[in-house]
């Protein structure tokens, strides 16, 4: 019984921290957009503005939820959340801390679940939240609407490949597909973690994530330039507010997995700064991740469709297989 | 050369001495003004003198083509102005077609593209027909708008084709 | 000059061939399938990049744009009809508003064409302050068409710093003429009045560090990967299409054409001072660019030549008081100038029975304004040749076997104001 | 493709020379004006809306009603209506502005021969009622509070 009530407190306190990262991601992403770009951001609600976002929640909240005659109701209706949900369950897989740890007198796992297969589940997740956008897209009935979902799906699906094939040079190295042992396995020090040997991988799964979030360079299902705002082009209010938000938390999961599998997790660079909780270094390594993605974004243009699709079959696949084939070979031969 | 008196570069002049040797009397008069070059042009040679000038002496480049309306005209109130450029030299070349109230003016849009759009204005703002324009819509004004504006007849302040459009209340 | 130095020199590209270009356009063509359903969209009035109200209804093959069917109008204001019941002096601010990115250049077209057809002497100092205002005019207007251009293909940080550095050319203005887009500041025989104070230094200090910003944008932006993708070889349009479409301007010239009126037909000061014509000679979006960024180092250069030979005199003519406005400093003290002010304001200029057409190179290509005259005061008939009527009218000719990401893209190159268009 | 060059594509050379560009901004100085807080003053010549001058002695109009710059606004937005007033001089019985047609060119300012019209630096007009932009000659008196300029000067 006391395993089930800590489950469920491990399962709310995750959640809180997903959703309540995310107005502050939205604000971070405003105000360091501002400073980018040599303006100041949002400075009016609450101390430098930081209580923005949730100046905006009120306004989406407070907006009529328009749906379109034409479309298609129930699906228009449940698209957002598609996309929002899947985030969550990824975000069990990520070990914060040590196992067995005592708090309170409890034994208590840093982690949601300790899953034997927690690769492979949060890149079926990622596969699911495709149908986010694309249903969203198709159910609006509006041609810039189901172009921006037509993109969406083919892009997601084929950086999906990409990246697992990225990760697979971890798992031979690793030898698990627990995202729990995959962090054990790069005890020690900084030297010890992923990114070093896996360079390449590291390289492909982190570009290939900014495609599986539509961020910039790759934002081509949104692409407000071309397809006017993609698949949210007839979305309004809250509706379209979750689709944003569900971008966010999406952004936070895929950070963590990053940081999980490439960056040792929540262990610390040196031994001796163990005193400073796992969650501490988890947090700061999510933290540096999405301020990559935020600079990236506010730096660089975006891709054309095709060229999109060219880097991600001629280019990433490839070299995932080869940088999977060469780190086989080496495990082998050592 | 209809003496104003006023001097063209020796390479305009050329220009007149071949238009007016080939024309000669078809021709309907020219002049002269600031160092321009004007030739008045029949509509029904308009499109071999063009092409002439084009081919023949290297206007290239249609400048634009635009319309104008004199009421004090009895016999032919219209007016087409045609500008043509020579991309090679910079020589500069007018032709100007008088016309009758409705009559058709041959289109230019097959000799330059860039004629299409000028045509469609000139036919909006002056009621002139080109004659074998492909597609003779309006432009610059909403679909149903009445009139042409710019002949001198039209007001300039009123409600004309600006109208609210009453009639439709509540099909839209 | 030392941001001419600070150009970085352009990837090397080999130079195509009319027939070169005009075969790739071909090859970029042969991707549309002859059996495939269409998906129409329709690109504007309110689609984020049309850049005002245009309004292209596009038919789509997959991506993939077969046919294109532009529609302009909806900033029609009726400018010629305007034109026909107002005094030459009258008429001058309403040409601030066909390119209000560009306004002075606007004031300026119209300005000359009316002293070509009053034929009165601009005083060499107004010519040369006109000349300096035509270049900051083409430096406003560049440096919002690139950061509008970079945006389209979704680098938003790039338009908030081009705006933030266009802001120290709007001071200028608004220290010169009071307005910041909309400057009404030429006159008929000269312009409105003199640099004020400290402008000359002012401007100086502005355009020697303007080649600096300039560089930090190339850093930015020319050699990135995803630019270079996205601009080299889209949006082909031959120097034969441009000449049968009537495209001016930097579009033309990135077709390999030297063709700048500028220097074809030198007008305000532009015989007087040394630039460089740009030219580039692929046609595609890239060469645009690189014609507009080195159209931008070049009217820096213009710039400062000005300020270093901005000879003494008046600003406006004072020889013709039956055609031009007096100073207006006389106006309080000078009863003969009171009366020259009167009679301009209620009678109008005298003006000789004629016609004239005058062109000069704004930024967006060549602007015209074709003037008949029956010798009143005000014009019989006046036509405004503006360059993006033309662009608007050639986009078909350009987005046709495109994809639709580039036509935004291509749509932002040749560069288009509605208002200039719509008239 | 020499070596060079796939060396500086596989290091994204020119994407993080273009990413030191916006994080060379992130740390440099904000150019934001946070504007209700603060405030750029305009430059002399700068045109807002139009103000009557009178004459600081006397407290008289410096306008005389000649109607000059009625006939100069290229957009008629000027309405004035003047009498014959006791001592046969002409006297301004009404002087309106209609602002929702001005478009700030600043000819009636610069047609005035006796100083008496002159755009001022005020440009925060925006109101609910469009009635408000309907300037009378109160109002414009008034507003010589925001003359900036010494206009006979130029």
């Amino acid at each position: 019984m006391t395993e089930f009530i800590i489950l469920i407190i491990k399962l709310i306190l995750i959640i809180a921290v997903a959703v309540g990262m995310v107005p502050f991601l939205i604000f971070f992403e405003r105000k360091f957009a501002g400073f980018f770009q040599s303006r100041m951001g949002p400075t009016y609600a609450g101390p430098w503005g930081s209580l923005q976002s949730f100046g905006d929640m009120a306004k989406l909240m407070s907006k009529e939820d328009l749906v379109p005659a034409a479309a298609d109701g129930p699906v228009f209706r449940i698209a957002p959340y598609i996309l929002f949900v899947p985030a969550f369950v990824s975000m069990t897989l990520i070990p914060f801390g040590p196992m067995d740890v005592d708090i309170f007198g409890y034994n208590v796992d840093l982690v949601v679940s300790s899953f034997d297969a927690g690769v492979i589940m949060f890149l079926a997740l990622g596969s699911l939240a495709v149908y986010g956008p694309v249903l969203g897209g198709w159910a609006s009935n509006n041609n810039w609407a189901l172009l921006g979902a037509l993109r969406s799906g083919a892009q997601m699906v084929s950086y999906e490949i990409s990246m697992g094939l990225a990760v697979v040079g971890v798992i031979v190295m690793a030898n698990t597909l627990n995202f729990v042992d995959i962090v054990d396995a790069q005890a020690g020090g900084f030297w010890n973690w992923f990114f070093i040997p896996q360079l390449v991988g590291f390289v492909i799964f982190f570009v290939a994530s900014i495609a599986e979030l539509n961020r910039d360079p790759f934002n081509l299902a949104e692409a407000e330039q071309e397809l006017v705002a993609g698949y949210m082009t007839e979305y309004s209010g809250m509706r379209w507010g979750i689709f944003m938000f569900g971008e966010y938390v999406n952004m936070v999961v895929m950070s963590a997995v990053i940081s999980t599998i490439f960056l040792g997790g929540w262990r610390a660079p040196f031994e001796f700064l163990d005193v400073i909780p796992g969650f501490i270094w988890l947090v700061g390594k999510m933290l540096f991740f999405i301020f990559l993605y935020m600079w990236i974004r506010w730096t660089l243009p975006r891709y054309r469709y095709n060229q999109l699709m060219d880097i991600g079959w001629k280019i990433f696949l490839p070299l995932a297989i080869a940088n999977l084939a060469v780190t086989a070979l080496i495990i082998s031969v050592v | 050369m209809d003496s104003t008196g006023e001097q063209i570069s020796d390479a305009l002049k050329s220009v007149f001495g071949k238009i007016e040797e080939k024309f000669g009397a078809r021709l309907l008069g020219s002049s002269v003004f600031r160092g321009e070059l004007t030739f008045l042009v029949a509509a029904e040679d308009l499109v071999e003198v063009a092409t002439y000038c084009k081919a023949g002496l290297g206007f290239d480049r249609l400048e634009f083509l635009t319309g104008n309306h004199y009421p004090e005209r009895l016999e032919q109130p219209f007016e087409v102005a045609v500008h043509l450029t020579s991309m090679a030299t910079n020589d500069r070349l007018r032709l100007k077609v008088p016309l009758k109230e409705g009559q058709k003016m041959p289109t230019l849009s097959s000799l330059w593209p860039a004629a299409n759009w000028c045509e469609r204005e000139t036919w909006e703002m002056y009621g002139i027909e080109f004659e074998g324009h492909p597609n003779l819509i309006r432009l610059l004004t909403d679909a149903d708008f009445e009139g042409h504006p710019l002949r001198k007849d039209f007001p300039v302040r009123g409600l004309v084709g600006g109208r609210i459009r009453t009639d439709l209340k509540g099909k839209i | 000059m030392a941001g001419h130095e600070s150009h970085p020199p352009a990837p090397p590209k080999p130079r195509a061939t009319p027939e070169e270009m005009r075969e790739r356009k071909r090859l970029s063509r042969q991707r549309v399938s002859d059996d495939s359903e269409f998906i129409t969209v329709s690109m504007g009035p309110q689609h984020p990049s049309t850049h005002g109200v245009y309004q292209a209804v596009v038919d789509l093959d997959g991506e993939i744009v077969v046919n294109a069917r532009p529609s302009i109008g909806n900033l029609h204001r009726g400018v010629e009809k305007l034109a026909e019941v107002k005094s030459y002096h009258r008429f001058l601010p309403l040409t601030d508003r066909l390119d209000y990115i560009s306004s002075f250049a606007m004031n300026h077209a119209y300005a000359e064409a009316v002293e070509k057809l009053m034929d009165i002497e601009v005083p060499r100092r107004a010519r040369y302050i006109r000349t300096i205002g035509d270049e900051l005019c083409r430096l406003s207007n560049h440096l919002l068409w690139l950061g509008v251009h970079v945006m389209d293909f979704g680098a938003q940080t790039f338009f908030l710093i081009c705006f933030r550095d266009r802001e120290y050319v709007l001071d200028l203005w608004e220290m010169l003429c009071g307005a910041r887009l909309t400057h009404s500041y030429a006159r008929i025989g000269g312009v409105a009045a003199d640099l004020p104070d400290g402008w000359v230094e002012k401007c100086r200090a502005a355009m020697e560090f303007m080649p600096r910003r300039l560089a930090e944008y190339q850093r930015l932006v020319e050699k990135n990967r995803i630019f270079l993708k996205r601009t080299v070889g889209i949006g082909i349009f031959t120097r034969e299409d441009c000449v049968a479409w009537r495209v001016t301007g930097p579009s033309l010239r990135a077709t390999g054409m030297e063709r700048d009126l500028r220097k074809t037909e030198p007008y305000a000061a532009y015989d007087e001072v040394d630039f460089d014509v740009a030219v580039e000679y692929d046609a595609d979006v890239y060469s645009r660019y690189l014609v507009r960024m080195k159209e931008m180092y070049e009217s820096c250069r213009i710039i400062l030549q000005c300020l270093d030979q901005l000879p003494e005199g008046d600003y406006i003519n004072q020889d013709a008081p039956s055609q031009t406005f007096p100073r207006k400093k006389q106006v309080m003290r000078d009863s003969a100038a009171m009366v020259q002010d009167f009679m301009q304001t209620f009678r109008g200029p005298k003006v000789p029975k004629g016609e004239v057409y005058k062109a000069i190179e704004v930024p967006k290509g060549e602007m015209g304004v074709y003037i008949v005259s029956d010798g009143t005061s005000i014009p019989q008939r006046l036509h405004l040749v503006t360059p993006t009527f033309y662009h608007c009218q050639a986009t078909p000719a350009l987005f046709e076997g495109e994809m639709i990401s580039d036509v935004v893209g291509i749509f932002g190159s040749v560069d288009i104001v509605l208002g200039d268009s719509d008239r | 493709m020499g070596l060079k060059d796939i060396l500086k594509s596989s290091t994204f050379y020119e994407i993080l020379q273009g990413m030191s560009v916006t994080g060379s901004y992130f740390v440099g100085e904000k150019v934001t004006v946070e504007y209700p807080k603060e405030q750029i003053p305009p430059f002399e010549r700068f045109r807002g809306v139009q103000c009557l001058i009178s004459n600081p002695e006397t407290g008289e109009l410096n306008c005389d009603a000649c109607h000059i710059c009625a006939t100069i606004c290229p957009s008629n937005c000027i309405f004035i209506e003047s009498s014959e007033g006791p001592d046969g001089a002409k006297q301004l019985d009404s002087f309106v502005i209609d602002l929702t047609r001005c478009i700030f060119c600043g000819f009636c300012e610069e047609a005035c021969p006796r100083a008496a019209i002159a755009m001022t630096s005020a440009f925060e007009f925006s109101t609910y009622n469009k009635n408000d932009l309907i300037l009378t000659k109160d109002w414009l008196v008034e507003n010589q509070k925001n003359l900036h300029k010494e206009l006979r000067k130029r």
